[in-house]
């Protein structure tokens, strides 16, 4: 692409987007939640839709659900007690509505206790009625052991414990007919569900929208083997899934519009390929012949080789969406690293550190935006100009400032060990940021991680790195769900999120604090003080970039709209023209 | 080639007579098994390449080993130079046993057993020059002549006919004749008092056989050397040996003196494998072609030769006797002593062809046939 | 390099009886190392039905004087020049098709190593049928029962049979008869017989040589039969010619060559062969010396380094000028025939016993 | 009957029988020292045109990846540094050269690399640097492992053969990429890497052992058909009946006459073990950035970032291993021939 | 011949269980637990200690081996997954397919491209060579000569990015490599596989081109084609029937070779052209530390190369009659 100016411009409509993004969400009422959705201008049912995907599904268990691939196609095939209204056209105002319940929830009490109530006429792909004792067991299973890659949010809010604790509640799940108790969870009638918990959990609505939560059925349980053929009760169901493969979804004729607020079912098939790389999927999709006209990725952006030329060309662009998704980069530093402990050093890192090697690899400013602070344009709160070390003035770094202050703590020629993700990416960034450091005056030593563990090479606590990169997305647009995970100083434990060990009492406190406010908005303010205080006065964390994506489509695919809650285009209301 | 060889003065064998057995061989057998069967390989036969030989060769003689390609003969050579292991028997240098020697309990003798080979290309490494391969054998016994290595391969060079100014050469820089003489420079080198000689002129252009033929004549006379000679010329074999030993299919079936062997052998195989040696008759032109035994067939499979007298199925003598009783090496009445023969109805002792012996190949004589008939 | 004196008395192309004769033949490889003469001014001639013999050392030309006849080196490292006529035909120059018509059909060869000279790949039977099908035009079926019917003349058992297996299958001695019986299936007029029976032990010899005489009497063939064993050629050659480095130097009637030789090389070949009925009181007298290389021949006579009578010839002419070899009976010295008589009847005679 | 004028050991130097020839000549007194095989392989290779030709070109490559260091210091630049932060002006965000032909300039002889933006000249160099030792060391532990177990193989025979025999059986079947790829991270983890162990030189340690297990076998293969043959030839019976030992036979008659295949068998491996060492490398589990190596540029080359921008910086490392490659084999050929003059080209 | 088979495919059977052990012991030296990438995000001991145990990784290693041993020869139906009859491989751990079948997708492709490949260079190679060794010494075996050494001498690495940036990225003359099976529609699947099949012929053409031409060379100097020769034959006959047949000893040989490796997954190949094969799923397994899909890739390339070994074998004893009756 091209620096200067035309990039500009797009900076601004970025800003627009995420301002709007910020936002806040609201939880609507019976009326919202009640179906059939709004119907998308200009479509028509029918057609076949192919979905080119990198990665096969490896989890279609709600309980597993937790990559952003799953979740997308989980909003055609499961259900939840509540769901994101797309409130606009464009797929930027939401609001949480009641998806399988009639309402996105009743609290009378601040947010400890909700009650949700289940609409009439729902069903499960097999006929058979959805009921409360369904959902009484899709949230008891989650504490079995087998279930280990969904959210665990509820689940430890049930427990009021953090970390892995929370499964001591209900060792073995309900299979051997063990039961949480009413105190924690009770269905006081077939289509009632109570959950109560110790302290407020305002978030409840949007953390019962997430895939992780949909709707497993007692009946047709089968445990592990759930994985790869779940009960489902969305507008479509599995007819065919070959892992790593292909899959083949086709309408659910027991799935009722008037039932659902947010879902259509126009098309009439939707053909998964996987194994798909980003570079296959573009290329397919820029043919546009045949197949590829009604072609789309979920999850595939137009990939880094790709992208400035789809970008600088109309007819290509108008077929393109694009917008942030909700992860942000940081480096980590590993605050138990006695060398570390030093705030200079760390400052001079975070000085030196350039951000244009990791932007350049994962396709340069079309793909990737320099960070100023932890929090992400689409989650309320974001700050733009916040920029304490001057990156997006000096994405390169500033190596002089940084050995300035390496000279200050007498550390010229510090041994900085950078754990790096061996993807032909990361070598690639973590070479030139190693570079970029050592011109700082740190002696950078770079150790490859296998990529398959590198998150759980870096969650360990006694790891052995100084430095490595992470990105985190929110989980709803909230920074709770990124500020608690991530910097509480009590969660610091093999496997957390707590990658850089920041134990820092004011954020901690902070967190117990803000976590208690129930006004979103003043929330959201205070999250960003938080933020702030760990950017600027902790240091234990410096922003990379926010990561935006670039999706496109067959020209023959209607309604594509990038969803900024899904964090990419929404499937739900895609149509063939 | 030099008329006199400058030698040292011959050393006691040459003048103790000949007469005392150096080398007595008994019963010598070589069986290489044949690998096979199904599903797991085993031991499925042998081939006997030797089969059960008697032999003595006296100090300072030259014992002639004759016989068909395939009958043993290098294969007796190489057990008694012990590069191969035997089956049976035994073979006993100066009265003691080695037949079963390990590298170590031979080391004293390997200097008194040398051998020459018949290959004058394969016989000498190639990446060695021709002073290495000489004084080889003296490194490997530690043996340091008086005036050193060097001097005494001159001196051998010298011996054997050749340039001494040839010790840095290396052995493709000569011709055939020129490297056999090397490879005997090299069997001298120890001083040994036994050579095995494995058909050392077989490969060589008539032209330079004679030379080396002479040499080793002289090499044998002069330095008292006893020779166990091996080689399917007869010729040759009557020239250099004193005694000579007929093999077939890995028995010996007659030995004797020269004399008696060439001019009175009685074994039917000796007969006719004297006649079947074309000759140039030099006298008399007029005598025409002496008329020849001709053996029909191949000489058998040493992997199931044929039972009792192994010549039978070629010999036109043969009757039940020989199939079922295996003739034994024994003197007839009218040879010499020491002239052996093992055959059931031998020949009389002459050279000449009879008309009744003279059997043709069925093929042949339908041809001879057909030629006389029009 | 060498002076290289013309023969003068070739014998004249104009003779009538020659069946092939080959004039001032020269064959030459170019070689990593160098050019090697191989052959070197070679002229000879022979009738029908008769068998011209060559011996020679090895490495003296015999083998390349017949491959030329037949056209078989490869035109790219080989030099010819000279003439081959067979019946008037000249055959060095004669297109590639031309040859094939005549090898095998007309003129037909021996090699010496039936082992290698027989491809493992196909039967016998059908390595002796091809070559009568493609000069007779036979069908696949009378070929085969030609080709039965030659293995059972060259005295092989049983032949129906064995014409269906491969050459690994026979013995040495039958895959030689296996040899003759292909280049006779043609009845060819010209047999060349490239040391038959080297790789044969002794009584095998005599079975080869006598089929040899036999079916020679039988197809009338004429036969170039090499060898380098005067054993040998005596029992089957009616002319002989002795070859060295590269040349004739000695030629005659077997009787002639035989019983009154007239070149020191023959002499030597004589006198350096042991024989069964040699006086055994004498050495056996060798020539010295090794024959020399064919890359740098040795100048005038090409024996003359070897030669004990050089002095007796005088002057340096051994050396400068290379003696020609007459017609007819004749060897290429420069001792005069007088000499050549008394040094024989002399000197060599007595030693041969 | 054999030819005494022995075309491979050359006619010229035959020489007449000792009586006959006056003692040494005045010129033939320089000619007395012998010239080995060796010497005369040497004279035969020099006269092949081609041959020379290809070895000056082998050379120069091994010249150039020694000296890499030496011509980057007089180039001024080293193949690490990042352009794409140091000159940004040079490249789009993504880090693709701005200028046409990949940033081929005045400055930047052979352009500037995709991405981080090396320089194309000093990457390359140190790239076939690195290739080249790698390949060399490999062949050397090749060839070393290759005369031990073959040579012993083949001369001792017995078990040993029977041992050695059925592991090359079994190498040999392995799926050797399969194999590479799958057994390159347990090598690693074999040098416990602590916390300031350079990566490269344990990637390196373990890119040449892998190659080494799985590279011997051919090379054993062929010593165990000669030593094989050696063994029945006569000069080593004529050894044995001297009563030399087994040692002393392999290392003086065995060893020598087993240097002409390994020459040629090297000449043919080292090309080879450049590919598959670039072919690891490609596949991402050789070297990797920042360590220059040739199969890492084309692994480079390969993605879509320099597919869809800038096909240039394929040239470079493609032209220069096909010249590698090419001389090499036919430096190979030309080894064989001089060895073995008869055979056919 | 029929002994001599069993034989061969019970060594092979042999030198496949070591295979299996070498895989094993080679697996558990990988730096990686496959449990960990297995557990997720909120992994605990305990959760790992399950997996391990649903796994069957808490077992001594030679137990596993010999449960795996038993699998492959009877089945097994301890799987959560489903039962996995008798040449049994597991389930892949990361994708929780029964390997086999896996495996069985996957051969198709790898099928085709090796097939294909090698049917179109040996034409071309063989072709090439012939006419290169029938005018030998002229303008065209020069030529031929030539360019063969330069073509062997490229590598799919780089010349198969060349073509596709070439042919597809630049002219847009083909389309992207991809892979259809035949079945579904061998229109596209042949246009699907043309590129690689020509980036991989025209390397190996050049190696045949080269290995078929001095194989012939040498077989014209056999004494027994000169035999054939001085028969009379014509020169296309002892070219065509007796050099041809000797010639084809030595490229069977490194036919055998080549196929087996094609066979056995072409990895470079399949990275270079995005093909999802056997060699990807090789690489996949390593990436993942599936054992049972690594296994089972292993077993099957091995496999395949054996196979081939003792087709080549065969070949052997169909051309060469010395072999055949020995
Ligand atoms: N190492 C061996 N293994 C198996 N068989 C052998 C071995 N060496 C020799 N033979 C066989 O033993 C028999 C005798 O062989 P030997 O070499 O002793 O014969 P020879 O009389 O020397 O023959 P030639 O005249 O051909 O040299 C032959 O049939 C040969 O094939
Ligand atoms: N194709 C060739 N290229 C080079 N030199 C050759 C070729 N063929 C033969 N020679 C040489 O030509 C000379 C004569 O060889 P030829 O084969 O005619 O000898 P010969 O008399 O048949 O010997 P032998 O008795 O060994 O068969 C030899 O020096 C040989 O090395
Ligand atoms: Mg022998
Ligand atoms: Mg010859």
């Amino acid at each position: 692409s091209e620096g200067g100016s035309k990039g500009s411009s797009n900076n601004k409509d970025d800003e627009k987007n995420a301002e709007r993004q910020q936002s806040g969400i609201s939880f609507g009422d019976a009326k919202a939640s009640t179906g059939p959705a709004a119907e998308v201008s200009g479509a028509k049912p029918g057609g076949t839709i192919t979905v080119l995907q990198r990665d096969s599904f490896a989890h279609l268990d709600p309980g597993q659900i937790y990559v952003s691939d799953e979740m997308a196609l989980s909003q055609l095939i499961h259900r939840g007690l509540t769901s994101y209204k797309a409130t606009s056209d464009d797929g930027q105002k939401h609001e949480v509505v009641g998806d399988l319940a009639t309402d996105s929830g009743q609290t009378t009490d601040g947010g400890k206790t909700w009650t949700y109530k289940l609409k009439d006429g729902i069903k499960w792909a097999d006929g058979s009625a959805i009921t409360a004792a369904d959902v009484r067991h899709t949230f008891e299973r989650l504490f079995a052991p087998f279930v280990s890659n969904g959210p665990t949010f509820i689940q430890q809010w049930m427990a009021d414990t953090p970390g892995a604790e929370y499964r001591k509640l209900l060792k073995d799940g309900p299979y051997d007919g063990k039961h949480l108790p009413d105190s924690v969870l009770s269905t006081p009638d077939d289509k009632t569900i109570v959950f109560k918990f110790k302290n407020a959990k305002p978030d409840l609505p949007y953390a019962l929208a997430m895939a992780g939560y949909s709707l497993v059925s007692e009946k047709k349980d089968t445990k592990e083997k759930y994985d790869k053929a779940p009960m489902t009760a969305g507008p479509y169901k599995i007819q065919e899934f070959k892992s790593g493969k292909s899959m083949k979804l086709v309408k659910n004729t027991n799935w009722d519009p008037k039932t659902d607020a947010v879902r259509h079912q126009y098309v009439n098939e939707f053909n998964f390929e996987f194994n798909k790389q980003y570079e296959d999927s573009t290329k397919a999709i820029l043919d546009d012949s045949g197949t590829n006209a009604t072609a789309i990725s979920f999850s595939n952006q137009v990939d880094a080789g790709n992208l400035s030329k789809v970008l600088a060309d109309s007819a290509l662009k108008s077929r393109t969406v694009s917008g942030y998704q909700p992860y942000v980069g940081q480096m980590n530093i590993n605050l138990s690293q006695p060398e570390m402990k030093s705030k200079e050093v760390r400052e001079a890192i975070a000085y030196a550190l350039p951000i244009t090697p990791f932007v350049r690899a994962y396709g340069g400013t079309d793909a990737m935006e320099v960070a100023g602070g932890l929090i992400s344009p689409t989650v309320s709160g974001y700050d733009a100009s916040f920029d304490p070390f001057g990156k997006k003035k000096k994405p390169a770094g500033d190596p002089a400032k940084a050995k300035e202050l390496l000279e200050k703590a007498g550390k010229v020629g510090l041994k900085l060990t950078f754990g790096y993700i061996n993807t032909p990416e990361g070598q690639q960034y973590s070479t030139a940021m190693a570079a970029g450091l050592e011109k700082a005056g740190f002696d950078v030593q770079r150790q490859e991680i296998p990529a398959e563990t590198y998150y759980d090479q870096v969650s360990k606590v006694k790891n052995n790195y100084d430095i490595y990169h992470t990105a985190w997305g929110a989980d709803w647009p909230s920074a709770s769900t990124v500020i608690p995970p991530l910097y509480d100083g009590r969660q610091i434990q093999d496997g957390a999120s707590n990658y850089s060990h920041i134990n820092d009492p004011k954020v901690n406190a902070d967190i117990d604090r803000v976590t208690a406010l129930t006004d979103p908005v003043k929330a959201a303010e205070e999250w960003n003080k938080i933020n702030e205080y760990i950017v600027k006065d902790v240091v234990s964390n410096i922003p990379t970039a926010y990561y935006k994506q670039t999706q496109i489509a067959g020209s023959k695919i209607g309604g594509l709209v990038y969803d900024d809650v899904i964090g990419g285009v929404d499937p739900r209301r895609l149509f063939v023209k | 080639m030099k008329e006199d060889l400058v030698l040292p003065a011959p050393r006691e064998a040459a003048t103790d007579g000949a007469g005392e057995p150096l080398l007595v061989v008994e019963g010598l057998r070589k069986h290489f098994p044949i690998k096979g069967g199904f599903p797991i390989r085993r031991t499925v036969g042998a081939v006997q390449a030797v089969d059960g030989i008697d032999l003595t060769v006296r100090a300072g003689e030259s014992f002639g080993l004759v016989g068909e390609s395939g009958c043993g003969k290098s294969t007796t050579g190489r057990l008694i130079t012990r590069l191969l292991e035997p089956t049976s028997g035994t073979i006993s240098y100066r009265g003691k046993d080695i037949t079963h020697a390990g590298r170590k309990q031979l080391a004293p003798i390997r200097s008194e057993i040398q051998m020459i080979f018949q290959d004058p290309y394969s016989s000498l490494n190639p990446r060695q020059t021709v002073g290495k391969i000489i004084s080889g054998p003296m490194e490997i016994n530690g043996i340091e002549p008086t005036g050193g290595r060097e001097k005494r391969v001159r001196e051998l060079l010298e011996i054997v006919g050749l340039n001494p100014e040839h010790y840095n050469r290396f052995p493709h820089e000569f011709s055939g004749g020129q490297r056999q003489r090397i490879g005997v420079a090299r069997a001298l080198a120890l001083e040994p008092k036994l050579i095995v000689a494995d058909e050392p002129v077989s490969a060589l252009d008539v032209s330079i056989q004679a030379q080396v033929v002479n040499l080793l004549q002289k090499v044998q006379q002069e330095l008292g050397i006893a020779f166990l000679f091996i080689a399917h010329d007869l010729a040759v074999v009557r020239h250099f040996s004193q005694r000579v030993a007929v093999m077939y299919l890995g028995k010996v079936i007659e030995v004797g003196d020269r004399e008696s062997i060439y001019t009175r052998p009685r074994h039917p195989y000796t007969h006719a494998l004297l006649s079947a040696v074309p000759e140039v008759n030099l006298h008399d032109e007029e005598a025409g072609r002496r008329e020849r035994i001709r053996l029909a067939g191949d000489v058998p499979s040493p992997i199931s030769p044929p039972s009792g007298c192994r010549f039978r199925t070629r010999c036109w003598k043969a009757q039940d006797k020989c199939a079922a009783q295996e003739p034994p090496l024994v003197r007839l009445s009218g040879n010499r002593d020491g002239h052996l023969t093992a055959c059931h109805f031998p020949e009389d002792p002459t050279i000449e062809g009879r008309e009744e012996d003279i059997v043709l190949d069925p093929a042949l004589a339908a041809l001879e046939e057909d030629i006389e008939r029009p | 390099m060498t002076t290289v004196t013309k023969e003068a008395g070739a014998p004249s192309p104009a003779d009538a009886g020659a069946f092939l004769s080959v004039r001032d033949l020269h064959v030459s490889f170019k070689t990593e190392d160098g050019i090697v003469r191989a052959v070197d001014g070679l002229s000879f001639d022979l009738e029908r039905g008769k068998t011209l013999g060559i011996v020679g050392e090895s490495g003296s030309g015999k083998s390349v004087t017949n491959l030329t006849i037949l056209g078989l080196h490869s035109p790219k490292f080989t030099t010819v020049e000279g003439e081959i006529l067979l019946e008037g035909k000249e055959l060095t120059t004669a297109r590639e098709s031309e040859l094939e018509k005549l090898r095998g059909n007309k003129v037909a060869m021996i090699f010496q190593d039936p082992l290698t000279a027989l491809s493992p790949y196909y039967t016998v039977g059908r390595q002796i049928a091809e070559p009568f099908m493609k000069h007779m035009g036979a069908s696949k079926k009378a070929a085969w029962e030609r080709a039965v019917e030659m293995l059972g003349k060259v005295g092989i058992p049983n032949p129906k049979e064995r014409a269906k297996d491969y050459p690994h299958q026979f013995s040495g001695g039958m895959r030689q008869r296996a040899m003759i019986a292909m280049a006779l299936v043609c009845d060819p007029d010209l047999l060349i017989a490239d040391e038959p029976t080297t790789a044969l032990d002794v009584t095998v010899q005599a079975q080869i040589l006598d089929l040899l005489n036999d079916l020679q009497q039988e197809f009338g063939s004429a036969i170039i039969f090499i060898t380098h064993d005067l054993g040998v050629i005596a029992d089957m050659a009616d002319d002989i010619m002795v070859m060295y480095a590269g040349g004739a130097i000695e030629r005659g009637t077997t009787n002639q060559v035989l019983r009154s030789p007239q070149h020191p090389y023959t002499w030597g070949l004589l006198n350096s062969m042991p024989r069964l009925d040699s006086d055994l009181s004498a050495a056996l007298a060798p020539i010295p010396g090794a024959p020399p290389s064919l890359l740098t021949p040795p100048s005038g006579c090409r024996f003359h380094p070897r030669c004990t009578f050089q002095d007796r010839v005088g002057g340096n002419r051994c050396v400068t000028e290379r003696p020609p070899l007459a017609p007819d009976r004749a060897s290429a010295c420069h001792l005069t025939a007088e000499q050549k008589r008394t040094i024989f009847v002399e000197e060599i005679k007595p030693r041969l016993g | 009957m054999t030819s005494p004028i022995d075309i491979e050991g050359g006619g010229t130097s035959v020489v007449v029988d000792g009586e006959k020839e006056p003692k040494a000549k005045p010129d033939e007194a320089k000619q007395l020292e012998g010239r080995s095989p060796g010497q005369l392989m040497w004279i035969r290779f020099k006269r092949d045109r081609t041959g020379v030709i290809s070895a000056y070109v082998v050379i120069f490559f091994f010249v150039v990846g020694l000296a890499a260091p030496l011509i980057s210091k007089l180039y001024g630049k080293n193949p690490y540094t990042v352009y794409a932060d140091e000159r940004p002006e040079l490249f789009d965000s993504a880090g693709v050269p701005l200028q046409p032909n990949g940033g081929i300039s005045g400055e930047f002889w052979f352009g500037l690399e995709p991405g981080n933006g090396y320089d194309v000249f000093t990457k390359l160099l140190y790239g076939i640097r690195n290739s080249l030792m790698i390949s060399l060391a490999v062949t050397l532990a090749t060839v070393l492992t290759g005369i031990i177990l073959g040579v012993a193989a083949g001369y001792l025979g017995g078990k040993i053969d029977y041992f050695v025999s059925r592991l090359i059986d079994f190498l040999l079947a392995l799926p050797s990429q399969l194999f590479f790829i799958a057994s390159m991270p347990v090598v690693v983890s074999l040098f416990v890497s602590p916390r300031d162990e350079t990566p490269v030189y344990v990637r390196v340690v373990a890119l040449i052992s892998v190659m080494w297990v799985l590279g011997w076998m051919s090379l054993a293969r062929i010593l165990r058909g000669t030593a094989l043959a050696l063994r029945e030839r006569e000069f080593i019976e004529a050894a044995k009946v001297s009563g030399a030992p087994p040692g002393r036979i392999i290392r003086k008659e065995i060893l020598p006459n087993v240097v002409t295949p390994i020459l040629v068998q090297s000449t043919y491996m080292l090309p080879n073990f450049v590919t598959a060492e670039a072919g690891l490398s490609f596949l991402g589990v050789g070297l990797v950035e920042p360590t220059p190596d040739w199969g890492q540029m084309f692994s480079k080359a390969a993605t879509e970032l320099v597919m869809q921008n800038d096909l240039t910086y394929m040239f470079f490392p493609g032209i220069s291993m096909i010249i590698f490659i090419v001389a090499f084999n036919l430096l190979g050929d030309s080894v064989r021939d001089a060895f073995d003059p008869k055979t056919a080209r | 011949m029929l002994r001599f088979l069993f034989r061969r495919i019970l060594g092979s059977l042999v030198i496949l269980l070591l295979l299996t052990v070498v895989a094993f012991l080679l697996f558990f030296g990988m730096p990686r637990d496959p449990a960990l990438l297995m557990c997720g995000k909120t992994c605990t001991p305990d959760a790992l200690a399950n997996i391990h145990h649903t796994l069957g990784l808490d077992k001594s290693i030679p137990e596993q081996y010999w449960i795996f041993l038993q699998g492959l020869v009877m089945g097994r139906d301890t799987f959560p997954q489903g039962p996995c009859p008798a040449p049994c491989f597991g389930y892949s751990y990361h994708t929780n397919e029964a390997v086999w079948s896996t495996l069985m997708d996957r051969l198709p492709l790898t099928l085709s491209l090796a097939f294909g490949a090698t049917i179109v260079f040996l034409f071309v190679g063989l072709g090439t060579g012939l006419v290169a060794a029938w005018k030998r010494g002229t303008l065209v075996d020069k030529s031929f000569t030539a360019g063969s050494m330069v073509i062997s001498s490229m590598q799919i690495y780089f010349l198969g990015p060349l073509a596709l940036a070439i042919l597809v990225y630049q002219t847009h003359i083909f389309d992207e490599p991809r892979y259809t099976s035949l079945t579904d529609n061998p229109a596209a699947w042949f246009t699907g596989l043309l590129i690689p099949w020509a980036v991989l012929s025209t390397i190996f053409a050049a190696q045949y081109t080269r290995m078929a031409r001095s194989a012939m060379i040498e077989q014209l100097q056999e004494e027994h084609v000169r035999t054939a020769r001085a028969k009379g034959m014509s020169r296309r006959f002892v070219f065509f029937r007796y050099a041809w047949r000797g010639s084809l000893i030595p490229i069977i040989t490194i036919l055998g070779i080549d196929l087996s490796s094609l066979l056995g997954g072409a990895i470079i190949t399949e990275y270079t052209f995005g093909l999802p094969g056997l060699g990807r799923l090789a690489v996949e397994s390593v990436q993942f530390s599936d054992l049972p899909l690594l296994l089972g890739v292993m077993i099957f390339s091995a496999a395949a190369i054996l196979l081939c070994n003792i087709i080549v074998d065969a070949c052997y004893a169909f051309i060469d009659p010395r072999v055949r009756l020995s």
